[in-house]
C-alpha cells in the first residue's frame, strides 16, 4: 500500500494533510481525501501545474453498508488531458450527514453527475444549483443504490402531476384579458399601498 | 348555350379527374420512387392476386379507404368549425387553379371552337396567384383550430413562408408577361410556338432562364415539401399544421399538397416550356428546321399536343419528386432569408433587365 | 340577376356575421368570405380583373396578415365596448346609409359614359396608376413603406 | 394609457418536446421555453429508460452482467461487453490472449461503425435527407450481418466473456469483412456526395450547437462531441488498452466545435475504424481466444461431462460466479460516444459489489441545454442528433 510513486508524492505535497491515504492498486493512483475543504483540495488538483487534472471523468458513490464505517464514499475520477494521467479521488461520508461540497463551480459535468449520485444514494450536494431527481421521479420513495433498499421493492404509485405549462387552453389564456387582470391587480396593489 | 355549357362542364370534370387522379397517381410514384432511389421495394401490398403492377390502381383506392374509414379526431379544445373548414380550404385553391391552365390548343369540332382550356380568363395569371393565396388560409386555419402548440408553431411557420414565396414568384412572372405581353395563359402558350433562328423553340425558359429558376424554386416551395417542408417540418414540430388532422380531413391535406405538386407543374410547363407546345409541331404538321414536312391530321396534332402536355406535367411532377427525396430540409429562418434576400432581388433584378430590354428593343 | 341576388344576400350575410360572431377567427374568416363573394360579385359585372385583384389583395394579403396577428396573439374574447363606441358607430353606418341611398336615388351618372371595352382591364388600370394618379399612388406607396419601417423599428426594440 | 399600449404582448412559450417525439429517439424530454422559435431555455428529462442497472448488476454474477452492458448503448453493444471484461480481467488480473484481444478490436470497431452510421444517418434523415440517411442504414445493415454472423445475434450480442470470447471467428470472416467494407465505402461515397458538400446540410449544421474547447472539457464532454472543438482525446491514443497501440489510426478532429464538425468526424472515423478493422484482420494471430485458467473460463464441455474437476468448475462458475479478489478498478474504453468507463468494486465474492457505468451520452446531455440555448426548436434536430443519446445508456 506504501508504494507510492511521482505522482502519488506530488499531490501529497500539494494536498497537505487533506490527504487521508494514498495508495497504488492496480495501476491505478487512489487518494482518499477529507471532506472538509473538498472544494480546495479539489481545486489544487485541477489547477496544480504539476498535477493539471482538468477533466472530471467520472463522479459517483458506493454504499459500503456494514462493510466500512464511514458509510459511504463519493468516488471521483479525474483525467489530465495533457498527459493522460488518471487518479481517483475517494471522499468518505458518514450515514448521519450525508453530505458533501458541490464541484459545479469548478467541472459543470459535476452537475448532471451529482444529481445521479443525490438521485441514487440520497447524498447531498452542498452549493448545487439544482439538486432535483435525474433519473428517477420526484415522488420517488427512497435511494434504491442503498444497500438497504431491497432490489424487488415497490413504489407506491403516485397520481398524475399537473405540470405547469403541459396542457394549455387557449381559450383561457387569452393574452388581453391576462393583460387587463395584470393591470387590475397592480391597480389593487397600488391602492394597497397608499392604504397601507 | 347548353351545349357550351355541357363543354365547360365535361371540361371542368375531365380537368378535375385527371388532377384529382394524377394526385393520387404521385402519391404512389412517391412511395415507390422513393424506393427506388433508396434502394428498398416500397409499397408492395396493396396488389391483386400478388400482381404487384396492380399496386398502382389498387393504391389509388386503398388509400382513401384506409384514410376515409378512420377515426375522425377532433381535439378536444379544438375549434370544431375550423377545424372541420381547414382541409377543404387547403385542396379547393389547388384544384381550382388548374381551371386557366390550357393544355391543348382550341380544337375545331363540327365548326364548334372548344378551347382546351377549363376558363379562357384574359387575366389567367392573375387568378392563379389569387387562387395561390389563398391556400395559406387552408393552414392558417388548420393551424389555428388544432389548439395544439406544434401546429401552432407550423401555422406560423407556413403562413410567413408563403407569403413571402408568393411575392418572389409573383415578380418572376412579371418578367414572362412583359415579354408576351399577355396575361392570358392560352396566348402565352401560343406565342411560345415561335423559333429563334428558325430552330430554337422560344420557350420561356429560353427567353426568361433566370425567372424559370426563380419560378419553380419559389412553386416548390408553395408547395411545402421539402426542402421547403418547414411548416410540416415531422421531426421538429412533428408535423406541423396538420398534426390533429387524421382520416377523411388528412386526407384532404394530402391530396391538397399532390394536387399542389400537379398544378404547379402545370404551371412551370405553361410558363416555361411551352405548354402543349410540341417543337415544329403546327397546326397541320411538323415543319422541321431542316425542311422535313410531315402533315398530321388536325385531331392527331391536338392529341399529340394534349400528350406533350400531359408528359412535361408528369417530368415536373416527377422532378419535385426527386427534390424531395434528394434534399435535406432548410431551416424556417434559413427559407426565409432564401426568399427575402436572393430570390426576390434576383426577381427584380430579372423584372428591371426585362423591361429595359424591352424598352431599348421598342422605343416608345 | 338571380345570381346577383344569391351574391348580395350572401354578402350581407357574411358580413353581418363579422360583426356578430364572438370568436375573432371566425370573423376573420367571414370577412375573408365577404371579400371572395364581392369578388365573385365583380366577375359577374364583367371586372374580373377588379375581382381577381381583390382576392390577391384582400382576402389572399391583408386578411392573412390579420389572421396571422390573431394567432399570435389569440385575443378571443371581445371586452364589451361602452357606450359611446356603440354610439358612435351607429352614427358611422346612418351616415353611410344616407350616402348609399343618395347614390341610389341618382343612378344617371354611369349610364351616360360610355364604357370602353378595356374597361377595368389591366392596361386601363395600369394607364390611370402610371399616369393619372402616379402621385397618390407613390405616396401611398412610400407611406406604407413608413408604416413597415415603423414596424419593424417597434419589433426591434423589443429584443 | 399610452405606456400600457407600448408593451407589446411578448411572452415565453412554454413547449414539451417529448417523451414521445418523432426527433427524440431513445424516449427523453425537453422543456423548451421558446420566444418565438428561439429556444430560450431547455430543461431535458432523461430517466425514461431507467431499468435499474447498476442495481440489478449487484444481483447476478460477473458474467451474467454481460447481458445487461449489451443493452446499454444498443448501438454499439461489442464495446460495451469488451470494455466490462476489460475492466473484470483487471480486477482479475489476468490478461487475455492475443487472438482474443485482436478479435475484440475487429469486433469493437464495427460496432463503433454501425454506431456512427446510425447516428448520422438518423440526423440525416431527422434533417429530411432521408435518402442519405437510408444509404447509411444499409451499409449499417451489411455490418449488422457481420455482427451477427460473429455473435449470433444483431444488437443483444453478449459475445465477449470475462477472459475470452464466446466463440471464435466464422468462416470466411476476412472476405465478409472485405465486401462489407467495399460496399460501405460505396456508400459513404455517396453519401459524401448527398450530405457533406450539400449546401442546404452544411448550413443547417455548421455553426449550430456550438461548444468552445473549454466548456466541453467543462462538461465532461467525449467522442466525437469533444473532439469536433479540437480537444485530441481519444482512450484509444491516449491509454491504449487492447492492442490499439499495434494500429495505425489517426483520430479526426474538428474546430468548431459545431454540428457539421461532430458530422465530419463521425464520418472520418468510420473511415479509421475500417483501416483498423483491415489492419487487425492482416494481423490477427492464431491460438486460443480464452485463457485457460478453469476458475475463470467456463470449460469446454467435453471436459464438463467427462471428468470431476470440468464438471466442478463449471458448476462452480455458473452458480458462484467467478470469483473476483476484493479492490476496485476503473476502466475506460472509448465507446461510439465517447469514453465508456466502467468502475468495478469487488468484495471478493462471485458477484460484483458496485458495478458503474460512465455513460458517455448521458454527461453529453448535461451540456445539451448549453448546446442549444439561444438557437432555434429546429435546431434541436441536428445537435440533439449529434450527441447520438441512446437511451439504454443515458438512463441505465
Amino acid at each position: 500500500m506504501a508504494d507510492e510513486i511521482p505522482q502519488l508524492e506530488a499531490i501529497r505535497r500539494i494536498l497537505g494533510d487533506a490527504v487521508l491515504d494514498a495508495h497504488t492498486a492496480r495501476g491505478e493512483d487512489v487518494i482518499v481525501i477529507r471532506r472538509d475543504g473538498l472544494v480546495e483540495s479539489f481545486k489544487r488538483l485541477k489547477e496544480d501545474p504539476a498535477l493539471a487534472f482538468d477533466f472530471l471523468s467520472d463522479l459517483t458513490a458506493v454504499d459500503y453498508f456494514g462493510k466500512k464505517e464511514p458509510r459511504f464514499e463519493v468516488v471521483y475520477h479525474l483525467l489530465s488531458l495533457g498527459s493522460g494521467r488518471r487518479v481517483r479521488v475517494k471522499v468518505p461520508v458518514g450515514e448521519s450527514s450525508p453530505e458533501v461540497d458541490s464541484l459545479v463551480s469548478l467541472w459543470r459535468a459535476a452537475d448532471w453527475m451529482e444529481r445521479e449520485v443525490w438521485d441514487m444514494f440520497g447524498i447531498r450536494f452542498r452549493g448545487h444549483p439544482d439538486l432535483r431527481r435525474i433519473l428517477l421521479y420526484e415522488e420517488f420513495r427512497g435511494y434504491p443504490l442503498r444497500k438497504d433498499y431491497p432490489v424487488n421493492q415497490r413504489q407506491p404509485l403516485v397520481p398524475e402531476r399537473a405540470l405547469k405549462g403541459t396542457f394549455v387552453d387557449m381559450r383561457s389564456n387569452n393574452k388581453l384579458a391576462q393583460l387587463k387582470q395584470q393591470l387590475e391587480k397592480q391597480k389593487l396593489a397600488g391602492a394597497d399601498s397608499k392604504r397601507g | 348555350m347548353i351545349v357550351d355549357l355541357a363543354i365547360v362542364a365535361v371540361k371542368a370534370f375531365l380537368v378535375l379527374f385527371m388532377v384529382l387522379n394524377l394526385a393520387g397517381i404521385l402519391g404512389w410514384v412517391e412511395r415507390k420512387g422513393s424506393a427506388l432511389i433508396q434502394d428498398r421495394i416500397g409499397a408492395n401490398r396493396a396488389s391483386i392476386f400478388g400482381f404487384a403492377g396492380m399496386g398502382l390502381v389498387n393504391t389509388l383506392i386503398a388509400d382513401p379507404i384506409k384514410m376515409l374509414t378512420k377515426e375522425d379526431f377532433i381535439p378536444a379544445h379544438g375549434d370544431r368549425l375550423m377545424h372541420t373548414l381547414a382541409p377543404c380550404l387547403a385542396l379547393f385553391p389547388a384544384l381550382v387553379t388548374f381551371a386557366v391552365i390550357p393544355f391543348g390548343d382550341v380544337l375545331v369540332v363540327g365548326g364548334r371552337e372548344i378551347n382546351l382550356q377549363v376558363a379562357n380568363l384574359n387575366i389567367g395569371i392573375l387568378y392563379i396567384f389569387a387562387m395561390a393565396s389563398l391556400s395559406v388560409y387552408g393552414i392558417v386555419i388548420g393551424a389555428w383550430a388544432s389548439n395544439n402548440k406544434f401546429s401552432l408553431l407550423g401555422g406560423v411557420r407556413g403562413a410567413a413562408q408563403m407569403v413571402s414565396y408568393e411575392i418572389a414568384m409573383g415578380l418572376s412572372v412579371i418578367g414572362i408577361v412583359i415579354v408576351y405581353g399577355t396575361l392570358e395563359p392560352q396566348a402565352m402558350v401560343r406565342a411560345q410556338g415561335e423559333l429563334f433562328w428558325g430552330w430554337l423553340p422560344a420557350w420561356g425558359v429560353v427567353r426568361q432562364p433566370l425567372a424559370f429558376l426563380l419560378f419553380f424554386t419559389a412553386a416548390v416551395a408553395e408547395t411545402k415539401r421539402l426542402p421547403f417542408d418547414a411548416p410540416e417540418g415531422e421531426s421538429e414540430i412533428v408535423a406541423g399544421y396538420h398534426v390533429e388532422y387524421s382520416g377523411g380531413k388528412f386526407l384532404m391535406f394530402f391530396a391538397g399538397e399532390f394536387a399542389e405538386v400537379v398544378t404547379a407543374a402545370g404551371l412551370v410547363t405553361t410558363l416555361f416550356f411551352g405548354g402543349w407546345q410540341v417543337p415544329y409541331l403546327l397546326r397541320d404538321g411538323f415543319y422541321f428546321p431542316w425542311g422535313s414536312v410531315v402533315s398530321l391530321a388536325p385531331l392527331t396534332v391536338t392529341i399529340l399536343q394534349v400528350a406533350a402536355f400531359t408528359v412535361k406535367v408528369l417530368f415536373f411532377c416527377w422532378l419535385q419528386i426527386i427534390l424531395r427525396w434528394t434534399l435535406p430540409r432548410f431551416r424556417y429562418d434559413q427559407i426565409m432569408r432564401l426568399g427575402w434576400k436572393m430570390l426576390l432581388p434576383a426577381a427584380l433584378v430579372n423584372l428591371f433587365l426585362t423591361a429595359a430590354w424591352i424598352v431599348v428593343r421598342r422605343p416608345v | 340577376m338571380i345570381v346577383f341576388f344569391i351574391l348580395a344576400f350572401l354578402t350581407l350575410l357574411f358580413s353581418l356575421l363579422v360583426v356578430t360572431q364572438r370568436n375573432v377567427v371566425h370573423s376573420a374568416m367571414a370577412l375573408a368570405a365577404t371579400l371572395f363573394v364581392m369578388a365573385v360579385l365583380f366577375l359577374t359585372l364583367d371586372a374580373p380583373m377588379l375581382g381577381v385583384l381583390q382576392i390577391l389583395v384582400y382576402a389572399g394579403a391583408i386578411m392573412i396578415l390579420i389572421l396571422f396577428v390573431i394567432m399570435l396573439l389569440n385575443p378571443l374574447s371581445i371586452e364589451a365596448r361602452p357606450a359611446a363606441w356603440w354610439m358612435l358607430g351607429s352614427l358611422g353606418a346612418a351616415a353611410l346609409c344616407l350616402q348609399l341611398a343618395a347614390l341610389v336615388h341618382r343612378p344617371a351618372v354611369s349610364a351616360e359614359a360610355a364604357v370602353p371595352a378595356s374597361f377595368g382591364g389591366p392596361e386601363s388600370i395600369a394607364q390611370s396608376l402610371f399616369t393619372d394618379f402616379a402621385l397618390p399612388f407613390g405616396l401611398a406607396s412610400v407611406l406604407l413603406l413608413v408604416a413597415i419601417i415603423g414596424a419593424v423599428a417597434l419589433a426591434q426594440r423589443q429584443r | 394609457m399610452k405606456a400600457e399600449v407600448k408593451e407589446l404582448p411578448q411572452d415565453i412559450m412554454e413547449l414539451q418536446m417529448g417523451p414521445s417525439h418523432p426527433a427524440t429517439h431513445g424516449t427523453i424530454k425537453f422543456n423548451l421555453k421558446l420566444d418565438g422559435e428561439r429556444v430560450v431555455d431547455c430543461d431535458t428529462e432523461v430517466g425514461y429508460l431507467h431499468r435499474g442497472f447498476d442495481k440489478s448488476s449487484e444481483q447476478g454474477t460477473w458474467t451474467q452482467v454481460i447481458p445487461y452492458t449489451d443493452r446499454l448503448n444498443y448501438v454499439s453493444p461489442l464495446i460495451n461487453n469488451v470494455g466490462y471484461a476489460l475492466a473484470v480481467e483487471r480486477l482479475l488480473g489476468v490478461e487475455t490472449t492475443p487472438r482474443c484481444q485482436f478479435i475484440r478490436v475487429v469486433a469493437s470497431e464495427i460496432s463503433r461503425i454501425t454506431d456512427h452510421l446510425t447516428c448520422c444517418g438518423m440526423a440525416a434523415s431527422e434533417l429530411g435527407a432521408i435518402t442519405a440517411g437510408f444509404y447509411m442504414i444499409e451499409a449499417r445493415e451489411m455490418l449488422m450481418r457481420i455482427v451477427e454472423a460473429l455473435t449470433g445475434a444483431r444488437l443483444t450480442v453478449t459475445y465477449v466473456r470475462i477472459g475470452g470470447l464466446k466463440h471464435d471467428l466464422p468462416e470466411g470472416f476476412a472476405a465478409q469483412v472485405k465486401d462489407a467494407f467495399e460496399k460501405t465505402r460505396r456508400l459513404l461515397a455517396d453519401v459524401e456526395k448527398l450530405l457533406s458538400h450539400n449546401r442546404i446540410f452544411i448550413d443547417r449544421m455548421s455553426n449550430v450547437g456550438v461548444i468552445s474547447k473549454e466548456t466541453a472539457v467543462s462538461y465532461g464532454l467525449t467522442g466525437p462531441v469533444l473532439r469536433s472543438t479540437g480537444v485530441n482525446y481519444d482512450v484509444r491514443k491516449l491509454q491504449p488498452y487492447l492492442v490499439y497501440d499495434q494500429m495505425d489510426f489517426t483520430v479526426p478532429l474538428g474546430s468548431h466545435g459545431d454540428n457539421y464538425d461532430r458530422f465530419i468526424v463521425r464520418v472520418e472515423e468510420i473511415e479509421q475504424s475500417m483501416r483498423i478493422v483491415e489492419q487487425a484482420l492482416e494481423k490477427m494471430p492464431t491460438g486460443p481466444i480464452s485463457i485457460e485458467d478453469p476458475r475463470i473460463v467456463l470449460p469446454d464441455k467435453e471436459k464438463v461431462y467427462n471428468s470431476i474437476e470440468g464438471l466442478m468448475h463449471h458448476f462452480k462458475i455458473i452458480m458462484e460466479g467467478v470469483h473476483v479478489p476484493p479492490g476496485e478498478v476503473y476502466q475506460a474504453v472509448e465507446g461510439g460516444n465517447g469514453e465508456l468507463g466502467f468502475y468495478l468494486v469487488s468484495d471478493g465474492g462471485g458477484r460484483p459489489y458496485r458495478v458503474r457505468v460512465r455513460p458517455p451520452c448521458f454527461i453529453a446531455m448535461g451540456a445539451f441545454r448549453e448546446m442549444i440555448r439561444g438557437y432555434t426548436v429546429a435546431d434541436i434536430v441536428p445537435t440533439f442528433g449529434m450527441i447520438n443519446m441512446i437511451g439504454g445508456e443515458c438512463d441505465r
